[in-house]
């Protein structure tokens, strides 16, 4: 298990590796933490002519806040300096609450967040929460820069709107409404596999305590991130009760999701774990949002 | 693995059975083909550089359409090999007309997957199938749209070659766009289709 | 393609100047360039934790990083430990508690928990659990191994 | 005198393994070696119709491509690796071994085709792509049920069926019982494959000196002196022109016994061939699909018991999957044999064993070696007949055991050793009864279990006793010898895996020549320093290679004494050995060290008396004339979540009785890591194999090993039965830990689920195969 032959850049800047990017085209990789694509290299399943190495590239990496209330984070910001970053957790709790859930701490040591979201694995926690939290992402071209929201970002599987001769630059995470709480559930086998199924929620109360708002992110249910619709219809301006989140549950697990079957679950049993995982996602986020002071 | 379902096309079948011609034009329209053709009556042949996220690689297809009953049914045999593994299929359509001129396909097909697509790729065979075969659908079913609304204002179809990162979003709808060619070269493209699956399914299982 | 690139790096302290091709992994680099076999490969896909090393101090799996890309960077082995005559202390702790059989997987989880147990200094068994979960062990089914790491906190407080 | 046997000592190999400094297959670094590595078959049955190796020759930096067309008439099957079996009534056996490269078609995905050698591992992967090849694909023989089909496609074409061996074996007369029996229970009860996936890969590396005319081999295998031999015979050499070393071994299982895989015959080969170093690691990938696999069997069984709970016959009929070869005859089947009737005393037995070939790798012995399956059955059996009769679970155990003065116990069948399979001591019901206590199992059932149910909780226990044959022949030899310096070398041919053998081994010299354990130097699996033997497999480490050293020891104590007397003027008998010394019991200043005394009996002037040797060395054999059996039972408190069915175990509780414990501290750990490759075979880890026998989770992604996350803390407890049969009264631990987790998984699992009257008769499990399983009890109760 030896990666083949490939050309390697080392740019120092965004605009350095544009001009690479531009002028291989298909033929070049970008290689940001490379914790998905140096394994797939190593199998010779992906076989890039070049690689251009964005980790030399400071201005990729940063957390900021915004003037809204919310951050941004550089696609090249590390998952372990997100993972335990104060302005993350105060800002966006529910990106902190997924961190430990993203593989093997020596894996977040090197994985990315941007390219995390950039790689589009149904499974992974980030692409469900930059949806559940509207993330807006910004791409950037020789052309020039553009912005897509999280929820029109992902094509399907290991598919973006991210063109070759483009790069994901930065996430931007706004706010979340005041008295929202928010969770995320997960089941996988062992702590650091893929999970068989993840909910990502938020819930937002009104001031006669019934749910204003509710949006639910699926992961791990198909070639991408699955937001609960009916389910989040359902909750819309309802005082929020067990029997409701049942029925809200219920709802997500037979007629949100349509589940595909793998060596680890059947279509059926990742539905059953769809309810039950959203189940206690609501009721999380519910608590929360009720001791949120704001 | 076993691929199976149904479509509602929104034409008659007549059309979506007619909608499919020239491997020509197929050919310019499927990214990374390198090329593609005919070996007998109803035998193709095709080399395409596929590339799905980071991986990769040149696969050689090859298709025989069987047992066709125009404008019902067919059965297709579908071979395609690459260094990450192998991909041998047969697959049956079967086209019935429904209600308001519309189309009701069926379809079943049994891939066998070998080599490193099949040893590392499991975690969502399924679900990529799926999807991919929905988009092929639909966005052949856009095709038919544009082929019946064209034949009604005379306008012609312009056809505009895809991003590889587009066609790997929809692959049947760059095919379809254009591809209103010969019925043996749709089911090409649905052979491509499968290969792309395949390698698709390669990316899933890593992280 | 695939010419040699120039690399500087620092491992275990020693400055090292070798030419690499970019895609030697750095697993491969330390064992067969600098001969510092004490790094284990058991997957080269990142699950199983051998072949953990330090990188400016944080572990990470070295057959999931090109060599190239450690270019003036600090790398940190299992050599830098101790040697059989003066044992680190969590080194110590594993020889105490039997925390290891074939030793195959040690290295990757000793270098796992040096940073491990410099930011918890009293670890309860649930968080040494999980601290390891990304080395998987085939031999001793983690109990000594989790005695060890007890030990080993207890070791580094007298 | 100082005891050293039975105590917790620190493991002597530690401070080299702990600080990287042991020496592993893949750290030998040889100057002008070239690296190896395997073109392997993506198909599972197909014929072989052209390759092409002509561009990859062409590549820069590679030096050769072999395949078995190009090796000529140097091809040739590899050796068996076990005797077959011998010509009893009604055994049929057909003997097809592995093959150093695929000719003409190939039998299983994975198996190699062609060979390059290269300059780096990396230019080898890259030629492997440069080689062509047309196949033309075969129907595959993936399914053991469908295997002996008369329209079954043939995996070897000259024989008449996929038949590899077929076998009965009866105790008494079951028929016969079964018109007496008050209670008939018949199932179908299936197991399926695991991987034993040490954390090291296989490897090896030759070295052939055109100058000496000899071979060196570092291989990680557990049976270095077999592979020896049969490296030799195949490469046509003297076996001492060929030097095996089995360094430090990355964990074995199993499958890096005397295997002569494919790469363990070709690299040597190549090395003579090219005259030059040649290295080979395997790679995850590989090792998935070129390393042995165990446990597929399935297994119509049936059990007759009286009203009050007494066994009166078990009779199984099974297939197993052999695989596409088998090199190692009937070892596993032949095991699950010996353990269809666990610990209980049986009358009458009747089984049936029919080995069949599959296009998937062959099977070898993994950690537990066809002794699960067995266990599995027979606990199986008893739990459904508890229920059927309303006797409690661990009742209807105790009325059937094996009563301590049946000791021995003659089963009446052979074991895999062929030799009549005797049970040469035992004492089960103190031992279950410890087991028990520890666990609180009455209390549990009558009122821990009902509360926490009430509460809501789906908690479940189980308890499971197991007998497991252990220390199985031929022989195992070792030298000790005393050196001028006070330390003590011992050398002997068995391989190690981490067993701890450098410090177990040392404690039983320390005993007889009272010398710390840190002063004796252990070398084992190099055949230059000892060059007779079997290796390290079937438990018998400690029983056999222990009572070999054990006997060296006690010869070099001899004369010791002998020697010191003389030149101490005292009495044999008043002499004592302590701390590298030799002293006189009661004036403790006449004394003598070991290393002066070892000076004085190799003289450089005068004469070595007539019959007498140099040196204070001797060379010892043991070779037990059967195996002893082991005992032990585990206990399990689980709780299951409802709505995801995830388990986790609340508490384990183990009782080992392996006779004489040589060190606790290594046995505990033997015993844990057991238990831990159980429970990855009962809720974890399987081998998916699709319709077309294609592996579908080759990867530590998918194949899920676990992690410290999910295995408990184990409380572990020794009781000790010594066994008649050594002098040390040791029996084997290494694969006991393993044996009885999926009997006590199913058991422990159909508690928690009683309600709905759940059923286990398959193995391995996941939560997902409960979630369909519980479905089916609710859509037909």
């Amino acid at each position: 298990m030896k990666p083949p032959p490939f050309e390697y850049i080392k740019p120092s800047s965004i605009d350095e590796a544009l001009v690479h990017l531009a002028e291989h085209g298909y033929d070049a990789k970008p290689l940001a933490g490379g914790q998905s694509l140096i394994p797939m290299m190593n199998f010779r399943l992906a076989q890039p002519a070049v690689l251009v190495d964005l980790n030399n590239i400071p201005e990729l990496s940063f957390i900021r806040r915004d003037e809204q209330g919310g951050l941004s984070i550089g696609a090249m910001t590390r998952h372990y300096m997100v993972e335990h970053d104060l302005l993350v957790a105060e800002r966006a709790p529910l990106v902190s609450e997924a961190m430990p859930h993203i593989a093997t701490t020596q894996i977040r040591s090197r994985g990315t967040f941007g390219g995390s979201i950039a790689h589009a694995d149904p499974s992974a926690e980030l692409v469900a929460i930059s949806v559940a939290l509207d993330g807006r992402f910004q791409l950037r071209g020789q052309a020039g820069t553009r912005e897509i929201d999280a929820r029109d970002f992902f094509l399907g599987m290991f598919t973006t709107q991210v063109e070759p001769e483009e790069l994901l630059v930065e996430i931007a995470l706004p706010p979340m409404p005041p008295r929202t709480g928010w969770a995320l559930k997960e089941i996988s086998r062992r702590p650091h596999d893929f999970a068989l199924v993840g909910v990502a929620a938020l819930v937002t109360l009104n001031g006669r305590d019934q749910i204003e708002a509710a949006r639910i992110v699926l992961f791990s249910v198909g070639d991408g991130p699955v937001i609960a619709e009916k389910a989040g219809d359902l909750l819309q301006d309802q005082p929020a009760t067990q029997d409701l989140f049942r029925a809200a549950a219920e709802i997500a697990g037979t007629e949100d999701v349509d589940p595909s079957s793998d060596i680890h679950a059947s279509s059926a049993y990742r539905r059953q774990l769809v309810k039950v995982l959203t189940r206690q996602a609501l009721e999380t986020a519910l608590d929360r949002a009720r001791e949120s002071v704001n | 693995m076993k691929i199976e379902g149904e479509y509602l096309f929104d034409g008659p079948r007549e059309v979506v059975w007619e909608i499919v011609r020239d491997p020509d034009i197929l050919a310019t329209a499927l990214p990374g083909t390198q090329s593609l053709e005919k070996i007998s009556e109803n035998e193709y042949q095709g080399e395409m550089q596929v590339r799905i996220g980071p991986v990769g690689g040149l696969f050689s297809g090859r298709v025989v359409i069987s047992d066709e009953i125009p404008p019902e049914s067919l059965t297709m045999t579908v071979e395609g090999k690459g260094k990450p593994g192998f991909v041998k299929g047969t697959g049956f359509i079967k086209l019935s007309p429904a209600e308001n001129s519309k189309t009701q396909m069926q379809y079943q097909g049994d891939l066998e997957v070998g080599g490193r697509l099949a040893s590392v790729g499991q975690r969502m065979m399924d679900s990529v199938s799926k999807s991919l075969l929905k988009q092929g659908l639909d966005s052949l079913n856009q095709a038919l749209l544009a082929r019946v609304s064209s034949a009604e204002s005379g306008e012609v179809v312009d056809y505009e070659a895809p991003s590889e990162a587009q066609f790997a979003a929809s692959v049947a709808k760059d095919m379809a766009s254009d591809a209103l060619a010969s019925r043996k070269v749709w089911w090409i493209g649905a052979a491509v289709v499968l290969l792309i699956i395949i390698l698709v399914i390669v990316i899933l299982s890593q992280g | 393609m695939s010419d040699h690139y120039q690399l500087s790096i620092t491992v275990n302290d020693t400055q090292y100047q070798r030419e690499v091709d970019p895609r030697l992994l750095l697993s491969d680099f330390l064992r067969h360039e600098l001969g510092l076999t004490g790094t284990h490969i058991g997957c080269e896909h990142g699950v199983c934790g051998a072949c953990t090393v330090l990188y400016d101090g944080l572990p990470i799996r070295s057959c999931l990083m090109f060599a190239v890309q450690a270019d003036g960077h600090h790398i940190l082995t299992v050599e830098s430990l101790g040697n059989p005559e003066n044992l680190h202390v969590i080194q110590q702790a594993f020889w105490d508690a039997h925390g290891l059989q074939c030793g195959f997987c040690t290295p990757g989880i000793l270098m796992t928990l040096v940073p491990f147990l410099e930011n918890n200094p009293h670890p309860d068994e649930d968080q040494i659990r999980h601290a390891i979960s990304g080395n998987l062990c085939r031999c001793t089914g983690y109990q000594h191994i989790v005695d060890a790491v007890k030990l080993a906190a207890e070791y580094m407080h007298s | 005198m100082k005891k050293y046997i039975g105590e917790r000592i620190k493991r002597n190999e530690d401070p080299r393994l702990l600080t990287g400094q042991a020496l592993f297959v893949d750290d030998v670094d040889l100057p002008g070696m070239l690296y190896a590595a395997f073109l392997r078959s993506d198909y599972a049955h197909a014929r072989l119709i052209s390759i092409d190796v002509s561009e990859a020759l062409q590549r820069p930096g590679v030096v050769a491509v072999y395949t078995a067309e190009i090796m000529g008439d140097e091809w040739q099957p590899g050796p068996a690796n076990v005797s077959p079996p011998p010509t009893v009534e009604n055994i049929t056996f057909h003997s097809r071994t592995q093959l150093p490269l695929a000719k003409g078609k190939v039998r299983h995905v994975g198996e190699p085709i062609a060979v390059v050698v290269a300059e780096s591992r990396y230019i080898a992967e890259d030629a492997l792509e440069d080689i062509l090849i047309e196949f033309e694909p075969l129907e595959v023989v993936a399914d053991i049920e469908k295997a002996l089909d008369p329209e079954a496609p043939l995996v070897h074409d000259d024989l008449d069926s996929n038949l590899a061996a077929y076998m009965v074996q009866d105790k008494g007369d079951y028929q016969a019982a079964k018109t007496k029996a008050d209670v008939i229970i018949k199932r179908r009860i299936e197991i399926d494959r695991g991987a034993a996936a040490a954390m090291e890969n296989r490897g090896i590396v030759a070295n052939w000196e055109a100058r000496s005319q000899h071979l060196t081999v570092w291989d990680t295998t557990q049976a270095p002196i077999p592979i020896r031999n049969g490296v030799a015979s195949r490469l046509g050499l003297n076996q001492t022109q060929v030097r095996v070393i089995a360094p430090y071994i990355g964990g074995g299982f199993g499958p890096k016994m005397m295997m002569h895989y494919p790469e363990e015959i070709m690299i040597p080969w190549l090395s003579v061939k090219l005259g030059r170093p040649v290295k080979w690691i395997e790679d995850r990938r590989e090792n998935f699909f070129g390393t042995t696999q165990e446990r597929s069997q399935v297994h119509d069984a049936e059990i007759l018991l009286s009203n009050e709970g007494k066994i009166l016959g078990i009779s199984h009929k099974f297939l197993h999957d052999s695989g596409a070869y088998d090199p190692y005859g009937l070892t596993i089947p032949l095991n699950t044999e010996s353990h269809a009737a666990g610990a209980y005393d049986v009358p009458n037995y009747h089984s049936e064993l029919t080995v069949v070939f599959t296009n998937k790798m062959y099977t070898s012995p993994i950690r537990g070696a066809g002794r699960p399956q067995g266990i599995f059955l027979v606990e199986r059996l008893l739990d459904i007949a508890a229920r059927e009769l309303g006797i409690d679970p661990l009742e209807i155990r105790l009325r059937n055991l094996i009563p301590p003065e049946a000791f021995p116990y003659d089963r009446e069948i052979i074991d895999q050793a062929f030799a009549l399979l005797t049970f040469d001591s035992g004492n089960y019901k103190p031992a279950i009864e410890m087991a028990a206590e520890k666990i609180g199992y009455e209390q549990f059932i009558k009122e821990e279990g009902p509360r926490l149910r009430a509460e809501g909780h789906t908690v479940g226990i189980g308890i499971i006793p197991f007998v497991e044959t252990t220390g199985v022949g031929p022989y195992e030899g070792a030298r000790v010898n005393i050196e001028p310096s006070g330390k003590v070398t011992v050398a002997t041919g068995v391989g190690t895996q981490g067993q701890g053998h450098f410090t177990s081994f040392a404690q039983i010299v320390a005993e007889q020549l009272g010398v710390p354990v840190s002063d004796i130097d252990l070398v084992t699996g190099d055949s230059a320093d000892f060059h007779w033997g079997t290796g390290t497999f079937a438990s018998r480490g400690a029983v056999v290679a222990g009572n070999a050293i054990h006997a060296s020891a006690s010869i070099v104590r001899g004369k010791v004494l002998k020697l010191a007397s003389k030149l101490l003027n005292a009495p044999e008998e008043e002499l004592e050995l302590e701390d590298g010394f030799v002293r006189v019991a009661d004036l403790p200043r006449l004394s003598i060290s070991l290393g002066d005394l070892a000076a004085e009996a190799n003289p450089l002037r005068g004469a070595v008396e007539p019959g007498t040797e140099p040196g204070l060395e001797a060379t010892a054999y043991f070779g037990p004339k059967s195996g002893a059996t082991a005992f032990g039972v585990h206990a399990m408190i689980i709780e299951v979540d409802q709505e995801t069915l995830m388990v986790e175990i609340k508490r384990y509780v183990v009782v080992e009785d392996c006779g004489t414990v040589l060190n606790p501290l290594i046995l505990d750990g033997q015993v844990h890591g057991g238990v831990a490759m159980g429970i990855g075979n009962s809720y974890y880890e399987q081998l998916i194999f699709d319709e077309n026998a294609q592996l579908l989770n080759a990867s530590f992604a998918d194949y899920l090993i676990p992690t410290a996350c999910e295995i408990p803390n184990i409380e572990v407890a020794h009781f000790v039965t010594p066994s008649p049969l050594n002098p040390l009264g040791t029996k084997g631990a290494g694969e006991a830990g393993a044996i009885p987790v999926p009997a006590l998984f199913a058991q422990a699992l159909e508690n928690a689920f009683a309600d709905v009257g759940l059923e286990i008769l398959e193995m391995p499990l996941s939560p997902n195969r409960l979630f369909e399983l519980l479905q089916e009890k609710v859509s037909q109760p």
